[in-house]
C-alpha cells in the first residue's frame, strides 16, 4: 500500500528535465498566499459606493453592457492584419475542391518517391 | 463454470470478442430498435461498456506482463506457413485500444440526449457501433489485408455519419470529401499490400517484417503506405478534409471520429516501426539492410519533421482565424497531430551509425540517440492526451450547439451565467489542450520539447510557439463564448442535459487524473507501449 | 422511375424466376463449383432489380418496405456471425472454428470432399454461403430500391 | 493551362515514372522461379480438401482460412446499406 | 519485359483514374475515376494469381496430380475488394444526389468553399 502512495507522488523524469505537478501546486498556492497578503495591504482605503468603484474610461461615458461585448472576429485583429500575407496564402490553399485535396496527396507521394529513389 | 474460469475464457478470446461483440450489437440494433428508443440506447451503451471491460481486461494483462498475445481465427495455432488471419496484440495496440474505448463510451453516452429529436436513430446507433468495431479491428489486427478491410468499414460508417445532417449542404459536402479522400487512400494502401504480397507471398505483418529486404518495390510500397495513412490521419498538406468533416459531423460522432483518425496514425506507426522494422527500428548490424539504409531512414525522419512543423503551424494559425467553433477546434486538433508526428520524426532522424575502433579492429555500430526514446514515448503519450482534450472540447461545442443552435462565435456570449458545469469542463479542456500545467498536455509536450531541443533547438522553439498560439486561440473562444454579458438572443438557455454532462465528466476526470499523477501513468502504461513499438524483433518472434 | 411498357413487364416476370433459380443454384453449390454466396446473391439481386426497373420503384416500394428488408439483412448477418460464435462453444473452442467438419454428432455437411463433387461436405461453409447469400440479396436490392425511390421523389418535387 | 495544372502534371509524371519502374521490376507475369515460390497458396491448394472439405479452393479461402475478412466484407455491405438508408431518411418525425 | 505488360496495364488504369480525379470538375467523373483506380487495383490482385498454364483452384473429376492450379488467395482478396468497391460506390452516388439537391450543380469548384 505504501509503495503505491509513494509511486503516486513520484517525479516524472524526461531524460534532461523533471516534472512533478504536486510540487507545482504547492508552489502556486504559496504564490497566491503572497499575492493575497500584498492585496490586503491596499485594502484599507477602499470604500464601496464611491467614485472608486466606477469604471473610468478617460472621461468618456460608460457604454451599456450589450455594446461592450467584443465579438470574436474582432479579437486579435492586429495579429491577423500584420500576418495578412500568410493568411492570404493559406486561404488560397484551402479551396474546398476535392480535386485539390487529391492533388496534394499526389504531391506528397511524389516528394516521398523522389526522396526514396534518390537515397 | 466458475468466475475464475469465465475470466480466463474471456481473456483468452478477448482479441476476437472486442471486435465481434460490437459487430453483433450492430447487427442486433435494428431488431432491438423495434421495441422502443430507450431500450435501444441502453443496449448500445451496454454493448460498448462490455467491450471496454474486455479491453481493460486485455490491456491489464498485456501491459503488466509486457507480453504479446496472438489470436488465430479458426485453428489452434497459426501453422507454418501462416495462412490464417491472426490478431497480434502488443503493448501499443492495447494502449490504443484503451484510448478508443474511452472515446467510444463517451460518445455513445453523449448521443443519448444529443440525438433525441432526430429521426433514423436505429441506423445511427448501428453505424456508431460498426465504426467502433472497425476502429478496434484496425488497432488489434496483425494482418495487412484485414487492416485494409477494417479501414474501409471505419471510413464508410464515418462518412455516412458525417453527412448525418442531410438538410445542410455543407455536411453532405464534407461527407463526400471524406469518402473520396479515404477511399483513394485506402485503395493505394491496398495497392501497396498487393506489391508486398507479390514479393513475399504473405499477408501477415510479422512474416512480411521478417522477410523484408529494402528493395525498390518495398520502397514504392512504403511510400504508398505512408502517404495513404498520413492522408487518413490528416497531416498537412493533406489535411483539408479534416476541418470540414470534424466541423460538420454531430459532436457525438466527432469524438469517435477522433479515434478513427488516431487509428490511422496507429497504422502509420505500425507500418513504419513493425512492418519495416528491419529498416527503421532495428539496430542489428548483422542485417545489411540496417547499415545500408541509414541515409534513407534519416531523410524520411526529416521529411516527417518538416511535415509535423507545417502541421502545427498551419493548424494553429488557421484556428486563430476561424469564427465557427467546431471548425476552430478541428484546426486545433490538426495542430495537436503535429506533435505526435514530431516524435516519430525525431526518432527516425536520430538513427546514426559510427565506426568504433576497439583494440585495432573496427566495428560498425548502429544506434539511436538517447533522447529519441523520450521523443517517441512523449508522442505516444501525447496521442492519448490529444484524444482526451480535443474530445472534451468537441463535446462542449456540441453541448453549446444543442442548447443555443448557434455555431458562429460572433453570436455567442455570456454562456457562463447559465451553463456552469459546461464552463468548468471547457476550462479544463482549454488548459489541457494548450499544455498548461498541471494538466496532462503539459507532461507529454514537455517530453517532446526536451527531446526535440537536443536534436535541433529551432524545432523545439517552433513547437512551443504553436502551443502558445493554441492557448491564445482558446482564450479567445472562452472570452467570446462564455464571458461577457448575457446576450438578449441567449436569455433563456438552460444547462446541458444530464447525459452530455456525464460524458464530459468522464473525460474531464481522466484528464485531471493523468495531469496530477503523470509519472504513475507514464511508467505503467505509456513506457510499455513505447517499448513495444520500438522493439520490432519481439513483434516478429511472437508469431514465427 | 415509373413502370415500363407491358412487353417489358411480361418479359421481366418470365425472366425473374429463371434468374433467381440460377442464383440460388450458385449459392447452394458454392463450395463445389465456382461461385458462392456473394456471386449468387448478386445474381438474385440483379433479378430483383430487373423487376424494380420494369414495374417502377413506387410500385415495388408499395409491395415491400425497406424496413422489413433491413430486418432480413440483419438476420443474414446475425446468422453469419452466429456461426462464427458457435465455434467458440462447440469443437475446439475457437472463433470461426469449422465445428461441423469431421464429427458425427450433427450428421450433415460433416464429410470431407474427395475430388468428386459431393454436396454433403465442407462443414459450415455451405451454411455461411446461405447466410451471406441472403445478406447480399437483400443488401444490394435495398440499395437499388432506396436510391431509385428517393430519386423518384426528387423528380416529383421539381 | 493554369499554374495548378502544370504543378499537377509535374508531380503526376514523377509518380507515373516510379510506378512504371516498379511494374517493370515485378517478377514476370505468371512465372514463379525458385526464389519466390508461393508457399502459402501451395499449402492451401494441397490441403483445402483435407482441412476444410471444400472442393473449391477460393471458397475455402473466403470462408475458412480468411473467414474473418469475409465477415468484415459482409459488414461493409451492411454498413453501406445502413448509410444509404440513413442518408435518404425522412427528416420529420 | 514483355511479360510485365499486365502490370503496365495496371499502372495505366490507376494513373487514368487519378488523372480523372485531379483534372475533371464533374463530381460524377470524379466518382468514375475512383472506380477506375479500384478496378486497376483489382486487376493487379487478380494478375498475381496466375501461374503459367494453370486452371482455376477447384477440384473436379478431371483433376489429376500434375494439374497446375492458380493461387487462390488473390481471388479471395479481389472478391472482397470488389464488394467493398460496390459499397463505396453506392455511398458516393447517394452523396452526389444530395449535393445536387442542395447546390443545383455538380461542378467541384463551385461547391464546398467554407466561407466563415
Amino acid at each position: 500500500m505504501m509503495e503505491q502512495i509513494s509511486q503516486l507522488v513520484e517525479t516524472l523524469k524526461t531524460g534532461t528535465g523533471l516534472w512533478n505537478p504536486l510540487i507545482w501546486i504547492v508552489a502556486i498556492v504559496i504564490a497566491f498566499l503572497i499575492v493575497y497578503i500584498i492585496r490586503s495591504f491596499g485594502n484599507k482605503d477602499y470604500k464601496k459606493g464611491t467614485e472608486q468603484t466606477k469604471a473610468f474610461l478617460s472621461g468618456n461615458p460608460e457604454y451599456e453592457k450589450e455594446k461592450m461585448h467584443i465579438k470574436s472576429s474582432n479579437i486579435y485583429w492586429g495579429f491577423l492584419e500584420s500576418l495578412k500575407w500568410a493568411y492570404n496564402a493559406l486561404d488560397k490553399m484551402h479551396t474546398g475542391n476535392v480535386s485539390d485535396y487529391v492533388l496534394w496527396f499526389v504531391v506528397i507521394m511524389g516528394v516521398f518517391f523522389i526522396i526514396m529513389g534518390v537515397l | 463454470m466458475s468466475i475464475e474460469e469465465l475470466f480466463n475464457f474471456l481473456l483468452d478470446h478477448s482479441p476476437a470478442l472486442i471486435v465481434a461483440i460490437p459487430l453483433l450489437g450492430a447487427f442486433l440494433t435494428p431488431l432491438v430498435g423495434k421495441i422502443n428508443d430507450k431500450v435501444r440506447n441502453a443496449f448500445a451503451i451496454l454493448v460498448v461498456a462490455f467491450t471496454s471491460f474486455l479491453v481493460f481486461l486485455l490491456a491489464n494483462d498485456i501491459l503488466t506482463n509486457n507480453t504479446i498475445r496472438t489470436y488465430v481465427f479458426g485453428a489452434e495455432n497459426a501453422g507454418s506457413p501462416i495462412v490464417r488471419i491472426l490478431f497480434e496484440v502488443d503493448g501499443f495496440s492495447a494502449y490504443m485500444a484503451i484510448i478508443a474505448s474511452i472515446l467510444a463510451i463517451a460518445g455513445v453516452i453523449y448521443a443519448w440526449s444529443h440525438m433525441k429529436e432526430h429521426t433514423g436513430q436505429d441506423k445511427f446507433y448501428t453505424l456508431v457501433l460498426l465504426m467502433i468495431a472497425g476502429m478496434f479491428g484496425m488497432i488489434l489486427t496483425g494482418d495487412m489485408f484485414n487492416f485494409f478491410v477494417f479501414l474501409e468499414i471505419t471510413s464508410i460508417a464515418a462518412c455516412a455519419l458525417i453527412a448525418f445532417y442531410t438538410n445542410k449542404g455543407k455536411a453532405v459536402d464534407a461527407g463526400f470529401k471524406y469518402i473520396v479522400i479515404s477511399s483513394i487512400g485506402a485503395l493505394f494502401i491496398l495497392f501497396a499490400i498487393g506489391i508486398l504480397y507479390s514479393q513475399y507471398n504473405a499477408l501477415n505483418m510479422a512474416v512480411i517484417a521478417d522477410s523484408i529486404t529494402f528493395s525498390f518495390l518495398d520502397k514504392i510500397a512504403l511510400v504508398l503506405l505512408i502517404s495513404g495513412l498520413a492522408m487518413k490521419a490528416g497531416i498537412v498538406p493533406m489535411h483539408m478534409w479534416l476541418p470540414d468533416a470534424y466541423g460538420r459531423a454531430p459532436a457525438s460522432v466527432t469524438v469517435i471520429l477522433i479515434g478513427a483518425t488516431q487509428a490511422s496514425l496507429y497504422g502509420l506507426f505500425r507500418m513504419v516501426f513493425s512492418v519495416y522494422g528491419n529498416v527503421f527500428s532495428s539496430i542489428d548490424v548483422t542485417k545489411d539492410t540496417v547499415i545500408n539504409t541509414i541515409n534513407s531512414v534519416n531523410s524520411v525522419g526529416w521529411m516527417l519533421i518538416i511535415l509535423a512543423i507545417l502541421t502545427m503551424l498551419i493548424g494553429a494559425l488557421m484556428a486563430l482565424k476561424q469564427s465557427n467553433l467546431k471548425r476552430l477546434i478541428a484546426f486545433a486538433a490538426l495542430a495537436e497531430v503535429g506533435y505526435m508526428l514530431l516524435g516519430v520524426g525525431v526518432r527516425l532522424a536520430s538513427k546514426v551509425s559510427q565506426d568504433i575502433t576497439i583494440a585495432g579492429e573496427t566495428t560498425t555500430q548502429v544506434a539511436f540517440q538517447g533522447y529519441s526514446a523520450t521523443a517517441l514515448t512523449g508522442s505516444v503519450f501525447h496521442i492519448m492526451n490529444d484524444a482526451l482534450d480535443i474530445g472534451l472540447l468537441f463535446l462542449v461545442a456540441g453541448a453549446i450547439y444543442l442548447v443555443t443552435k448557434e455555431t458562429s462565435l460572433n453570436k455567442l456570449g455570456g454562456l457562463a451565467r447559465n451553463m456552469k458545469y459546461t464552463t468548468v469542463f471547457f476550462l479544463i479542456g482549454l488548459f489541457a489542450v494548450s499544455g498548461m500545467p498541471p494538466m496532462n498536455g503539459f507532461a507529454s509536450k514537455l517530453m517532446i520539447y526536451q527531446s526535440t531541443f537536443q536534436l535541433n533547438p529551432i524545432i523545439a522553439i517552433v513547437a512551443i510557439l504553436c502551443s502558445i498560439l493554441l492557448l491564445a486561440v482558446f482564450v479567445k473562444v472562452f472570452h467570446s463564448a462564455f464571458l461577457g454579458p448575457k446576450l438578449p438572443s441567449l436569455k433563456d438557455v438552460k444547462e446541458a442535459p444530464k447525459s452530455l454532462l456525464i460524458a464530459m465528466g468522464i473525460i474531464a476526470c481522466i484528464i485531471i487524473f493523468i495531469g496530477l499523477f503523470p509519472n504513475l501513468f507514464v511508467e505503467n502504461i505509456v513506457t510499455p507501449a513505447a517499448n513495444a513499438i520500438m522493439d520490432s524483433a519481439k513483434y516478429i518472434t511472437a508469431v514465427i | 422511375m415509373s413502370g415500363m411498357s407491358r412487353i417489358v413487364k411480361t418479359m421481366a416476370s418470365i425472366t425473374f424466376p429463371l434468374t433467381m433459380i440460377y442464383g440460388l443454384y450458385i449459392i447452394a453449390h458454392g463450395h463445389l463449383t465456382s461461385g458462392g454466396g456473394f456471386q449468387g446473391g448478386a445474381v438474385v439481386a440483379s433479378s430483383c432489380a430487373l423487376i424494380l426497373v420494369a414495374y417502377g420503384s413506387v410500385w415495388t416500394m408499395g409491395k415491400i418496405k425497406e424496413k422489413s428488408l433491413s430486418v432480413f439483412e440483419s438476420l443474414g448477418a446475425i446468422g453469419f456471425i452466429g456461426l462464427a460464435f458457435f465455434g467458440l462453444i462447440f469443437g475446439a473452442n475457437y472463433f470461426f472454428n469449422n465445428f461441423l467438419l469431421k464429427q458425427d454428432i450433427i450428421p450433415f455437411f460433416n464429410a470431407v470432399g474427395t475430388g468428386a463433387s459431393n454436396i454433403n461436405t465442407a462443414g459450415i461453409i455451405p451454411l455461411m454461403n446461405f447466410a451471406v447469400g441472403l445478406k447480399v440479396i437483400v443488401g444490394l436490392f435495398t440499395i437499388v430500391l432506396v436510391m431509385a425511390y428517393a430519386t423518384t421523389k426528387l423528380k416529383g418535387e421539381k | 493551362m493554369s499554374i495548378r495544372n502544370i504543378v499537377a502534371l509535374a508531380f503526376f509524371g514523377v509518380v507515373a515514372l516510379f510506378l512504371i519502374f516498379g511494374a517493370l521490376m515485378t517478377h514476370p507475369f505468371g512465372e514463379f522461379d525458385e526464389d519466390n515460390t508461393p508457399e502459402m497458396d501451395q499449402y492451401i491448394i494441397d490441403n483445402t480438401q483435407s482441412e476444410t472439405g471444400a472442393d473449391n479452393g477460393v471458397t475455402a479461402v473466403v470462408f475458412d482460412y480468411r473467414g474473418f475478412d469475409t465477415l468484415g466484407e459482409a459488414t461493409v455491405l451492411f454498413t453501406a446499406v445502413a448509410g444509404v438508408i440513413i442518408l435518404f431518411r425522412r427528416l420529420k418525425k | 519485359m514483355l511479360f510485365n505488360l499486365p502490370y503496365i496495364a495496371v499502372v495505366a488504369l490507376i494513373l487514368i483514374g487519378l488523372a480523372a480525379v485531379i483534372f475533371k470538375r464533374n463530381l460524377i467523373k470524379i466518382v468514375i475515376g475512383i472506380t477506375l483506380i479500384e478496378s486497376g487495383v483489382n486487376l493487379f490482385l487478380i494478375t498475381l494469381a496466375y501461374r503459367g498454364g494453370s486452371t482455376a483452384p477447384i477440384y473436379t473429376a478431371t483433376t489429376t496430380e500434375e494439374t497446375i492450379m492458380s493461387l487462390p488467395v488473390p481471388h479471395a482478396l479481389t472478391l472482397t475488394s470488389i464488394v467493398i468497391g460496390v459499397a463505396v460506390l453506392a455511398l458516393m452516388l447517394t452523396l452526389v444526389v444530395h449535393i445536387y439537391r442542395h447546390y443545383g450543380t455538380l461542378d467541384a469548384r463551385k461547391i464546398g468553399r467554407e466561407e466563415e
